[in-house]
């Protein structure tokens, strides 16, 4: 089984990656065995590369944010799992600039030892690399646990002020320190109404009833530790920004807001939020400094929606508004008028 | 001292077909079962690869290779880190084999460790590599002593890390599959060097 | 009942237009009462707005594509239903240009005779109007209605071509013409595994068992003439191509393909989707010319996807890759580089 | 002749006020049974603001504004559209008022046609008001008798445009709403001339 419009059997990935870079021919180029996308343009001053990579299934991340001013390149890994090593290691040769790559990498053990592997072999052969951990996921904050937060949907806040801030030119510690600041800057949460598509099953991967909602759910279909009944919207989304804004680190009082749909929820719905999160962050004192609405890391088909909060520092705002030419990043407030 | 690589390939190989059920079990119980696999697989290609290279490859840098490239599991590319700095070591000296080893499986776990984030007790294979790292100055056979021990070792422990840390306390009683490879790895290194 | 994430009661349509307006007010100005939306920009050459609107839920359509290049204005009605004749009275007429001001309408008999209405008033006013219909559903052709074949997933297309033509500086009758060219150059068809959230009871409109498709579905959860057992996706999409030549006029040999969601359907999907229809029409010795993924006309949140072919005059080419700086449209070819 | 406007949409209010049931009735049986509620309303509001705006809009525009801004239903901005050109024609000319509400009567059902799409025979409101706009030049009293022999045939008519045209047969033996509306509007017409 598979969803419903993946191939009739074989792994849906390489079609699709076929077809996505037949559709963006013109921002990048696709190279099979192994699996690994690079963007067509990079911005001159840039001198570090930027690789990302993950499991499939949270489409447009991470390819839809290869080209100037986001990630040269980007390795796939199978529906909800890590890419090899190799592919990490192919995407990141080809990415290297003068000074080096960095790795953005969502917390997740698999991700962690394969791109860590990766790194290990271009320092073998003399390419400095430097990794910037996505963690964001409040839901799993836990003493408990060495594992650590998981990285979800800030991991697009993060790609785009790292790609901004490497077309200026910075070096390789430059940026793996500002990569660590903006992930540390920054906190998620997500909810469910319905579970994502199972790719074994073809039914939904957990069931919901009518009216339950899974608070606190991750991008590839955990469960979370919580189901509730549904509040109304408004007062979900207070109660979300509630524990985000407790959840963040001292901060300044500009934030940037990232309002994600899960994959099956709808651009109707997801601007009705943004227009909740707008005016409950106004109600807590705070500016909204920079917005993103629409569904960028989605949980395959999942219906619900992750907000994500991040301290926008006084010279971070100016990297939010570059361009980033990518197939799937919406146009910035800098290149319109 | 010389150090045949190739003697330590083929025997490596023999002992993985030799090990396969007895690793495939150990994984059963704490993982996913494909340890026996991915290690007898791993060594199968890498001598492929190795005879195929016609001397171009060392024994050590097939192993990298095949290890890093091609075999699945959270061991597979953890062991090419290993045998790729061992390779380089190697290559890096014409004179002390023992020592260039040593650097090598020395780089090696530091590898292992930066990417993998396991420490001894963590019922890796790092319990079975630390000790025989340390050990290699007293001798090839030393250092297959300390994996060996350092292996049984991790029949009392828990895992912390890898897949087999989701299934708690029901691991305890046989010891981790990688590190059970590990062992084996440098008793066939001592093997080949005449030192057993 | 409503959506999962919509309000928790009252129309959810303008709270969506207040996010919307928030997130891209550096390219669209909202007005309430009655609501409607203008871009903030426009090409200097350009001497005929163009005004198009109609239901809600079909998001991105139409605001998304408000800017440079494409529309000037649009008129969102509630969830499936026209907007009234006032809302598209005050679009048309910040959106007038010296030329006047075309309207492109969906072919509904609500949305025909709300913009028929507000094109009488404008008549009255002095401002010259005419209509572009978008009528592209091959699931609707028939001899025995007057009504026509519905207006989908060609509208997009049609609001590119024609946003770009009218940039050019070209008269009102000129683009008129040219509109109802691209309309008759396109013909669309969906299908749909899974209905769209009802509005009213909060479950799927329409039931479908598992393996069940919906073979010629509407953008509004109209069911289909047939529901057929679900082939496999490469068989679905060979059937699909077939119909859609066999349905098209004569043309030229170059095409322009869109693979559109309808709205719970992943990218992984679509993109796999377009890899099957790009490797299709080449086996039929037609050139993919123009193409676009991703989900641009759904309906709320269905599962399923429709295609859409545009037969691609060689005039045209250079209208499909000018830019089109708004909130939705992707990054063309032009821009890239 | 002169040609009291205010007159008229004072009758029209009230005929609707007592037409309300019969209309709602009969848009029960054809549509969704708000043609009353769609026709009386905007009448009320229209004098609302024709006496809101003391003289500043005439009682024809205020009727066109109201019908085109507010009223809801496909029958809504329709009249409204029939009430915007009645209101532009009266106030073009200050010479023959039947002639010039003629040409405005004209030019309304022209724009509900190019709008609605409907020909006589639809059975729509179009099948009272053609006749009655063809009637015009004999009079406002032949105009009213055209306008209601049009809305009395649509009695055995099947809808072809509008909401009626899903229900089929069952719609015939009484006449379209709006046909009805149409021959109401007329009468009161014909009446505030002194003409009945
Ligand atoms: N973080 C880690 N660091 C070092 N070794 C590890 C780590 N996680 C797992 N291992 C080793 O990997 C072995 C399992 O390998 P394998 O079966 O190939 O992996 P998988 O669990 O992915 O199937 C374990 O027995 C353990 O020794
Ligand atoms: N296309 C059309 N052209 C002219 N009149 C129409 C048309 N469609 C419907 N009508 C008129 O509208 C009347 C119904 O009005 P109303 O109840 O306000 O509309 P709705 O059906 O939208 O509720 C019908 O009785 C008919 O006379
Ligand atoms: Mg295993
Ligand atoms: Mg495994
Ligand atoms: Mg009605
Ligand atoms: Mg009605």
């Amino acid at each position: 089984m598979s969803l419903p419009f993946h191939p009739a059997d074989g792994d849906p990935v390489p079609p699709a990656l076929r077809g996505f870079a037949r559709a963006h021919a013109d921002l990048v180029e696709l190279h099979e065995k192994p699996a690994h996308l690079v963007a067509r343009h990079r911005a001159p001053a840039r001198r570090v590369g930027l690789v990302s990579g993950g499991g499939s299934g949270h489409e447009p991340l991470h390819a839809g944010f290869l080209g100037r001013g986001m990630l040269d390149a980007v390795a796939p890994g199978k529906v909800f799992a890590s890419p090899h090593n190799k592919q990490v290691l192919e995407a990141s040769r080809k990415a290297a600039g003068p000074a080096g790559v960095i790795h953005v990498v969502k917390n997740y053990t698999g991700d962690r030892i394969n791109f860590g592997i990766a790194a290990e072999r271009l320092r073998l052969e003399g390419i400095e690399v430097r990794r910037v951990l996505v963690d964001d996921d409040l839901a799993t904050e836990s003493d408990e646990t060495a594992t650590g937060r998981r990285g979800t949907g800030a991991t697009v806040v993060v790609e785009k002020l790292l790609g901004a801030a490497a077309d200026t030119g910075l070096g390789l510690d430059e940026l793996a320190a500002l990569g660590a600041e903006f992930a540390a800057a920054s906190r998620s949460l997500a909810v469910a109404s319905r579970a994502q598509t199972s790719m074994h099953t073809g039914r939904p991967a957990f069931d919901l009833e009518a009216g339950e909602l899974e608070y606190g759910v991750g991008i590839h279909g955990e469960r979370a530790q919580k189901t509730i009944d549904r509040p109304g919207t408004e007062e979900l989304v207070d109660r979300m920004l509630d524990e985000l804004v407790a959840g963040l680190p001292e901060g300044p009082e500009e934030v940037l807001a990232v309002v994600n749909g899960m994959g099956g929820t709808t651009l109707l719905e997801l601007y009705g939020l943004h227009d909740l999160v707008a005016a409950g962050l106004e109600r807590r004192g705070l500016t909204l400094a920079g917005e993103l609405v629409g569904t960028f890391v989605p949980a395959l088909d999942m219906a619900g929606f992750s907000l994500t909060l991040t301290w926008l520092q006084p010279e971070w705002k100016a990297w939010w508004a570059a361009p980033a030419v990518t197939p799937a990043f919406p146009r910035t407030v800098e290149e319109v008028a | 001292m010389a150090f045949d690589q190739e003697a330590v390939l083929r025997r490596f190989a023999q002992a993985a077909e030799d090990a396969h059920a007895e690793l495939t079990e150990l994984d059963q119980r704490s993982g996913d079962g494909d340890f026996g696999d991915n290690l007898r697989g791993g060594l199968r290609d890498a001598v492929l690869r190795f005879e195929k290279g016609d001397g171009g490859v060392s024994a050590f840098g097939a192993l990298g290779e095949v290890f890093l490239d091609e075999v699945g599991g959270t061991s597979g590319p953890l062991l090419g880190l290993l045998f790729t700095e061992i390779a380089h070591a190697l290559d890096g000296t014409g004179t002390d084999a023992v020592a260039a080893f040593g650097e090598g499986a020395k780089a090696g776990l530091a590898a292992i460790q930066r990417v993998g984030e396991a420490q001894v007790g963590d019922r890796t294979l790092v319990d079975a590599l630390a000790p025989a790292v340390e050990a290699v100055p007293q001798g090839f056979a030393a250092a297959a002593r300390a994996a060996q021990e350092g292996a049984d070792r991790t029949a009392d422990l828990r895992a912390r890390r890898g897949r087999a840390s989701y299934v708690g306390e029901r691991v305890k009683g046989e010891p981790d599959p990688g590190a059970v490879g590990i062992a084996l790895f440098f008793r066939t290194v001592a093997e080949a060097a005449g030192q057993r």
